[in-house]
């Protein structure tokens, strides 16, 4: 299950449309190892279906999304995983506690990054060993992002990744998104406040 | 493989945390059973030919009821999104689920059934035959179900969908195991409906998971 | 080479819509013809039957019916397949309009069924027969369908859950029907739905043959013209529509 | 008042977003009491004894099943929290939802009860008193589930325990249903039992709505 | 219904705590008509907690909340509703259109405010029949907020605003808290972004 660090991500003359109706077409994009694509855009333009269409989640209306030259719509159907999706929903068991969650993740794809390492790094010490469901917004989010790390992917899609949170959280986000780029990762990130990463960013596409 | 009994234990897992929403259909199960005397007339033979009946009725309700959320809580909450874009093949992880869901919902009523068949009057001789076939049959109960909640799973509407998606196809289990019951209860060999039921199981077994797991993909979309 | 000619031909929406449009008229009229042919035969030119005298003449669209219900729901689900393994919105549309009329023979099969059952068995439904209650788990079948995919506001999603529902539908069908049958057998012996074996006579069999044929018919131009209906209001956003209704208001 | 309107409106909308919500109910019952006979015998004596179980069996099952969501959604939605800090009073708003999802669930059912009855070869003088208990009963029925499903929505994992209280205490209404249906098909008034649900009606109208919303407030908390 | 717009709202010696755990204590907090306090702080000190208990939702562990003298938690309970809540959650019928939502929240709080005015205000006029379900996140958050003019209320309290929202959604927050404020009310925010609202606080509680 080891992915190749040094993929290329291609988008080719992309359209999306929902329910009837065209968001965009004619998107470019190509991504080579340790670059991040920011994606901006007003409300309602279509950052999340184009996160979700480039995860291989849904199908796009026209054009080509490929990793190495295999459609990610293939690879979502179970070829193999290199990439890993955060959308607005965050993927978490409301029962289970901070830690399990994690080690869930961690098992389904097979990597053995230790839980209580990312716990520390995220500093939620404390509520490791609370159900996810008691937990703050800004904890709980902290925890979904967590799950990035129990994934051993190339590609990194992260629909506003600094939701609810404080400005710690935010510096973390930045700082695992540069070792990923440093490990030879790629990432396209939906984001309304490009200002907060504009660092790290090679190409912003604006929507 | 490994991701497999992963899911299988968390859900297991999760199902004790909330044990009481799995305790409802055993709940409902032995409200039915006990209160249907009342609606017969209780009068023995009125009652063992009715006890089947019963039986499996509640068995098919119960291992119905509770599996319209099986996949619904990870579709809202997108764990399914991220187990989708696993590695592990979506229908073995349907499979998981399947089975942690079998082990909480149906082995109980299993485990209880002849408890309730004797209340009936049932002969203990064909309690044997009695647990074969429910152990043969809500597999396929349990596959047809997770097909049906996995078709409409981005719907609102709930159980009731999945009740007239489902209940029509279960028809062939339920007369079978009754047939079954039948059969052990008047001193004959039951083989011939237990072996079409385990040929049931083990095609529903064999395609189920794989179009539930179609089924999702298109749902999540 | 020239197969794979036609299989993109049948996929495309404009080409089905004109054929439809040329082959409608034609299968019309002959099923017209046929209906008339087979109302006649069975109304006048058959005799009345030995048992059940001139009740039995409800035959002629009692067994048509249950047929074309069955066969509506295998051109269904085979339709609806084609659409989700190779993607054909066409074939959905097919598997779209097929239900309706399928489910509507399959409940014309129960009510003249069920009229015919009170004077025959002094009762309109009878739990204990199998073939009734298969008719009916049929027609749960075709609702099912029907309720899924109309519960989707997504035209293309829908199609394809139903699909599958009605993939998983088709292989069950056998399934119930059999086990149906052996089911009731075993608690009363022998339906009463039997043509007395040999002692149907050709004058009874052939108009029953001919309303077959003229059912057959039937249905197949009424999914012609509810496929047309179809096509237009899934394609009604592209040009060759436009062009269709603007070229035929001016 | 105003607000009990507009939410009764508003939940009745919601429910007729789609006809297929509005008919699955109905066709769940339906098929329940089709897929009886598979289990019994179908023989008429049979099928006429056990009919009236049937019955009310699959009244009970489809006043409950979709009752479990009736707060869910809201609570999950933070619906909930706008309703309690609304000017109007929590149980009348309770008590519309609820009144929705009878006029959702059960009417329908109570509509198409004589025809199943029917099949089941049920006598037709029967058939007025099966439709009034029927009237009377399942208003119970509905405010007992609300209960349990505030219960269960508030106090998560440990209330649900008081949930599953509640399930047993839908066995009187069961009871007296059957008992009126089987007295009216033997030829006899049915007026005691009936007294009986009219009164666990009274009762329960009045004050489930207000428990329902006190558990209601705890689970926001 | 109608609400006393010159109302004061007072916190004293509050205290609050979740699960055991004392969250905060001894706060004091008084707002006169036209202020507006924002709340800050890291994840999980307990603004989502504090506001709840602001609302009435909650009682706290000491101390009281008053509007006008009168404990916020007893006017939770049903005598009158003078407070607005905008939560982590939004409150929509994802089953319901924009406008209907809307709707039904005006006629709850018998307020006589016309729906399409403030679906124009939202620039929501292409979704407005669009059942909430087929929303972007940041249209949901826009019709939820959307809401609160549907409510005669006195006090806002608003957990994380600009959650999700582009620039122009935020610029709209900040013209509402402002008219709000002139017409004499109040309001409480905890946000993560301060420096994009300080311009309208008159207190900053740093928790
Ligand atoms: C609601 C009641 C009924 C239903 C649902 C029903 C259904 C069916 C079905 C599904 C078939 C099979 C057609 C085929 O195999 O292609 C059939 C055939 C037939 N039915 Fe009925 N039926 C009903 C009542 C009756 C009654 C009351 C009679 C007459 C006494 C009757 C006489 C026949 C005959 C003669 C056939 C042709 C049998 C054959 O060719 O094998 N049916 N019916
Ligand atoms: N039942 C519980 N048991 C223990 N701790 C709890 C419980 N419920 C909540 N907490 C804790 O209470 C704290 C306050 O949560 P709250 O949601 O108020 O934080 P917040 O300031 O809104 O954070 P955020 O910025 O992330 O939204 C959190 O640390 C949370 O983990
Ligand atoms: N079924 C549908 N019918 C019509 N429009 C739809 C449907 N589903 C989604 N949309 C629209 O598609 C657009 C794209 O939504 P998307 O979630 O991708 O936006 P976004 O850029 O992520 O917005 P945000 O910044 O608010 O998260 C939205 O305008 C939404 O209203
Ligand atoms: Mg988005
Ligand atoms: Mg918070």
């Amino acid at each position: 299950m080891s992915a190749d660090p040094t993929a290329r991500f291609a988008v080719q003359d992309l359209a999306l449309s929902r329910g009837g109706r065209r968001l965009l077409a004619g998107l470019d994009l190509e991504l080579t190892p340790g670059e991040v694509a920011l994606v901006t855009g007003a409300n309602g333009t279509g950052k999340t279906t184009l996160l979700r269409t480039l995860a291989g989640l849904s199908e796009p209306a026209a054009g080509h999304v490929t990793l190495d030259g295999i459609p990610t719509y293939r690879i979502a159907a179970g070829l193999t995983a290199p990439i890993a999706f955060q959308g607005h929903t965050d993927g978490l068991k409301r029962d289970l506690t901070v830690e399990e969650n994690l080690q869930f993740y961690a098992a389904v794809w097979q990597c053995n990054t230790a839980a209580g390492d990312v716990i520390a790094e995220l500093e939620l010490g404390d509520c490791a060993h609370r159900p996810v469901r008691y937990l703050s917004a800004g904890q709980r989010r902290r925890t979904a992002l967590g799950c990035l790390q129990m994934r051993p992917a190339t590609v990194w899609l992260l629909d506003e990744p600094l939701t609810n949170l404080d400005a710690r959280g935010a510096e973390l986000v930045e700082r695992w998104l540069s070792a990923h780029m440093a490990r030879g990762g790629c990432s396209v990130v939906a984001t309304h406040r490009p200002e907060a990463l504009a660092e790290l960013a090679s190409v912003i596409v604006e929507l | 493989m490994n991701a497999y009994v992963t899911l299988f234990a968390r859900d297991l897992k999760l199902a004790l945390r909330r044990w009481s929403e799995f305790a409802t259909p055993l709940i409902f199960f032995v409200i039915i059973a006990s209160l249907f005397p009342f609606a017969l007339s209780p009068e023995a033979a009125v009652l063992n030919q009715a006890g089947t009946g019963v039986l499996w009725i509640s068995a098919l309700l119960s291992s119905l009821l509770a599996l319209d959320g099986l996949f619904r809580t990870d579709v809202d909450d997108g764990s399914m999104e991220q187990l989708i874009l696993s590695p592990t093949s979506l229908s073995l992880l349907v499979l998981a689920k399947l089975c942690a869901h079998w082990v909480v919902s149906s082995l109980p009523l299993i485990a209880i059934a002849p408890f309730i068949a004797l209340s009936f009057y049932m002969p203990v001789d064909a309690l044997a035959t009695l647990i074969v076939a429910l152990l043969l049959a809500t597999p396929t109960l349990s596959v047809l179900a997770a097909i049906g909640a996995a078709l409409t799973v981005s719907l609102k509407t709930g159980g009731a969908l999945v009740g007239l998606l489902v209940l029509p196809l279960t028809s062939p289990i339920l007369i079978f195991g009754t047939r079954a019951t039948d059969m052990a209860m008047n001193g004959e060999s039951a083989a011939g409906p237990l072996y079409l039921l385990a040929a049931l199981a083990a095609f529903s077994l064999s395609l189920g998971p794989m179009t539930a797991a179609a089924a999702l993909r298109v749902s999540v979309e | 080479m020239s197969r794979w000619r036609w299989f993109h031909l049948l996929a495309s929406p404009p080409y089905v819509y004109r054929l439809a449009e040329r082959l409608a008229p034609w299968i019309g009229a002959a099923s017209v013809l046929a209906l008339a042919a087979g109302t006649y035969g069975g109304l006048v030119l058959a005799p009345p039957d030995y048992l059940q005298g001139e009740g039995f003449r409800i035959i002629y669209v009692h067994v048509p019916s249950a047929y074309i219900g069955l066969m509506a729901y295998v051109v269904m689900a085979s339709a609806a397949a084609c659409g989700f393994i190779w993607r054909i919105k066409l074939a959905h549309a097919v598997a779209a309009c097929t239900a309706p009329v399928g489910a509507s023979f399959t409940f014309l099969a129960l009510f003249t069924g069920a009229v015919w059952g009170k004077p025959m068995w002094g009762t309109y439904w009878q739990w204990g027969d199998a073939r009734l209650v298969s008719e009916l788990v049929l027609l749960f079948l075709y609702l099912g369908f029907m309720l899924l995919r109309s519960s989707f506001d997504e035209r293309d999603k829908g199609d394809r859950v139903a699909a599958i529902l009605a993939a998983v539908g088709v292989v069950n069908v056998p399934i119930i029907h059999y086990s149906v049958e052996w089911w009731s057998t075993l608690h009363q012996g022998a339906t009463m739905m039997r043509l007395d074996g040999p002692s149907i006579t050709l004058e009874m069999l052939i108009p029953l043959l001919i309303m077959i044929g003229a059912f057959t018919l039937c249905f197949a131009w009424l999914i012609l013209r509810r496929l047309q209906a179809e096509i237009l209001d899934r394609e009604r956003r592209t040009r060759w529509v436009e062009q269709l209704v603007t070229g035929g208001a001016s």
